[in-house]
């Protein structure tokens, strides 16, 4: 069920995806806004992995482009946009024209999907939260039920566990033997790995030593199943430390992913 | 100085955020009107994004919630889960500070779909933190253009619930904060009637026309009986916007 | 309900324990092993409060003594001993005697004692957990009743949410404002702190600018009502980075602890 | 070289400790024998302590399960609630190495009272991280000294499940760990019958009489029709357990 408590083999990234990721597997790429896996995204694209359920809290670009080119059959999300640019035209065309094909969607609040990872990080079946009451995502979702406090009766709003195929977060460093520490936000990385069945790791770079940091948290190696050296791999987006936020490149997103033509050049040129 | 009617909202959603309050912000309008009260009579107010950063105080706008320089410059960085259970469910957010696509007469909020669900003719983001923003801070404060298709008698999907269907209905769902107490727009203020739980026109801002608000609400636009004029912006106002603006 | 944003004012401990914990109160003394608030539990026996429920996992020579002085009513607890010692004497004798008077256990394991304080923390009347099924302790308590799943019909365990008036944890160091930075092992004291209607931290020291630290978290200024220095205010524990633990005096505790008579000469000594 | 029962007890137990498993240490012996197998044959033996330390190395024998060197050493420290929900509770912890007061013949665990539980003649410790450990690590391995106060017919309270009353018992239960794999003593090891989940001597150590570890036993203690003998310590394993000992 989980990852073995020997050492996380460090493995170039096509091999790392070749051996975790397969059709039809639920894959969960997180990274809240800061260390998005997009190499990693960008490496599915290239393998032409099929029928993926997509999970995500926050889409962004890399999402709006594995669904354009057609790796998705699903996406399990919370918010999914361009953040400070606009929409993300290729889902929005997923979702609106079934182009290139139709996109299932299953719909969270940022609450709710973050306590189904932890639920799913807990080996619990559900989480409970105050949320969702009176919204119209309920109706629209099996992934939102009622539960009843034992003690006091109050109603409140139960989530079903995430627990992804693979899950794929991208890191600052990594020692040899797969240790992996990330630092600034941390997001729902740790929940991401702690609830999928096989984890892949992207780093900055592979170090000898892990010298402790203010604000850093370790994955141990033994739940981790590969790690793999990617310098810049969280592109556009940021790694403190490493790289700022492009800003200009989400930006320019916008251009390339509006027109159906121009993002299947850009696909060919992957 | 003159000023611009995005300036203007800006400006007036500042002026509401009282020093040493926490603040629940996302970005877009929220971030800058939240920035900007920092920067002017609110120096103590406590910025929280939902990336985690609590105490954030960025030097410029961020571009997104997760902006590096939110974690670096705040009090304490903690997890996704952690923020909305430890922070925000708790009630711990005195303001909430939202956008919306759509908003109707009970301040319910739509970031999800315009028409249909199964058939949308336009797919937005979805809710991200909105549903237990709008649910568990102490209050609500939403900053939105104003116009006939943003303010609509009934949302085409309610994301977040403002009073849902009028008196009584957040306390009957437990949601636990007092919900949406201001909108403001580019043209003016609009607040809950106690009474009905329908938002009116509280406000009016330099130069705008009660019709022309009118003509920019989808349903019966009621104004306040001491409807006010907003104070203009001050040249102080508007340079520390413009500053804050100018540098991201 | 919870603190204000102001500042947490810096207070002697005395005035911080008189203007914070009332007479039949449920107080709860957090910190696992590392920073253990010894001090404002000592002064809590000084300003004699009566009828306290004292809340603590793992309540142990603090908590011996505020028993043997006649402070508790009540204890919430999931392991009470004396750590790579023993007994603690005072609380058997309490509850295996009702000297200096009766005492009322509310038990439970660490996993549900953990959980009901995230709950607190969290705003939850409850928690989720797999635990206690097949023991002899949900029949001895009503803080554990079965909870299925309303998504795979599994059944689980729930606990209540622990809120106690007022925490007390101990810590390295404070700012000015009142934010407040521990590091080391930081066990429960975080969720201790944001389930209390009322918080007080005692430090090590107060300092005017909190240097970020590996492992360090901090607590907002705006969820403690009060802070007080006092420098070596975890004896006989530790304080990582300023004193190592007193295991000598540990052992020490057990002669005193195991005799009433010199257990009274102790108190009035204090 | 000649040793106690107590050191045969320490190092039989670390033997069982394979090399990069991960293992779930309570203090006293059964942190003894787990540190013991660290500098032994399992140097990559996964050290989690309920304070919150992953992959401690500690250089001496902590007195305490929060001992500041835990956390100094450690791979990774969390809070109390996350070792239990997020490292516990989903069987990441391959060995759960668990004391006792009293142990029945179904491998049930007592360390909360003896007597009743309303007037109890000795008040125990507690439960601790104990329920948990039994119920979702792996396995669980017993340390404990064989006598027939401690191991009785049925314990007076069941602090831990071990195979409750039999077969099925844990499936029932939805107790995710395979449950009491092993008891360790000073006088041999017991293991569950496959067909009974009863404790049957699997072991004894060098010297021991069955008789003698039928006379400390509360129960009519089976034999495996293999009973073996324990090997007897070597000069490098006493000599590593005394280095630890004596250093702490």
């Amino acid at each position: 069920m989980f990852a073995s408590r020997t050492d996380a083999p460090i493995v170039p990234l096509a091999d790392a995806i070749a051996e975790l990721v397969r059709d039809g597997d639920a894959v969960a790429l997180e990274g809240f806004t800061h260390l998005i896996p997009v190499a990693a995204g960008q490496e599915i694209i290239r393998q032409r992995r099929r029928e993926l359920t997509l999970i995500r809290m926050t889409p962004d670009i890399v999402y709006d482009q594995m669904i354009g080119a057609g790796c998705a059959r699903r996406l399990v999300f919370s918010w999914g946009g361009n953040p400070g640019v606009g929409s993300l035209h290729r889902f929005r065309d997923a979702v609106e024209h079934g182009w290139p094909e139709p996109l299932e969607v299953v719909e969270h609040s940022h609450a709710g999907m973050a306590n189904a990872y932890v639920a799913g990080a807990s080996g619990l079946p559900f989480a409970v939260l105050r949320g969702y009451r009176g919204t119209d995502l309920p109706a629209q979702t099996d992934a939102v039920r009622p539960i009843v406090c034992p003690f006091t009766g109050e109603q409140l709003s139960a989530v079903p566990a995430l627990r992804p195929d693979v899950a794929i977060v991208h890191a600052q460093r990594a020692d040899r033997q797969g240790n992996v520490q990330l630092w600034g936000l941390i997001g729902i990385q740790k929940e991401a790995v702690l609830s999928a069945r096989r984890a892949l790791v992207t780093v900055e770079e592979v170090v000898d030593e892990l010298e402790p940091l203010p604000g850093a948290i370790v994955l141990p190696h033994w739940v981790v199943d590969r790690v793999s050296e990617v310098p810049g791999g969280a592109r556009p987006s940021y790694a403190q430390g490493y790289y700022d936020r492009d800003n200009a490149a989400y930006r320019a997103w916008d251009d390339v992913a509006r027109d159906r033509e121009r993002f299947g050049g850009w696909v060919r040129a992957l | 100085m003159s000023w611009t009617a995005d300036e203007m909202m800006s400006i007036a959603a500042a002026r509401f955020l009282a020093d040493g309050t926490s603040c629940f912000v996302g970005i877009g309008l929220p971030s800058t009107a939240a920035n900007l009260a920092r920067r002017t009579h609110a120096p103590g107010l406590v910025l929280v994004y939902e990336a985690g950063a609590i105490g954030a105080k960025p030097p410029r706008l961020p571009l997104s919630i997760g902006d590096g320089m939110l974690g670096e410059t705040a009090d304490a960085v903690v997890s996704v889960p952690e923020i909305f259970n430890y922070w925000v469910q708790p009630g711990r957010i005195d303001v909430g500070f939202l956008g919306a696509a759509q908003i109707d007469r009970f301040a319910n909020i739509n970031t999800t779909v315009i028409g249909s669900y199964d058939a949308p003719k336009v797919r937005l983001p979805g809710a991200g933190g909105a549903p237990e923003i709008a649910a568990s801070c102490g209050e609500v404060v939403v900053i939105v253009r104003q116009s006939a298709r943003a303010f609509v008698e009934r949302v085409d999907f309610v994301t977040s619930v403002g009073f849902g269907s009028g008196p009584g209905d957040r306390e009957r769902l437990g949601l636990t904060g007092r919900g949406p107490t201001r909108v403001i727009t580019d043209l003016g203020v609009l607040e809950p009637d106690p009474a009905t739980c329908e938002l009116r026109l509280t406000a009016l801002h330099p130069g705008v026309a009660l019709d022309a608000a009118r003509a920019a609400t989808g349903w019966e636009l009621a104004a306040a009986p001491d409807l006010r004029a907003s104070a203009p912006p001050t040249d102080g106002e508007l340079a520390a916007l413009r500053a804050l603006t100018e540098a991201s």
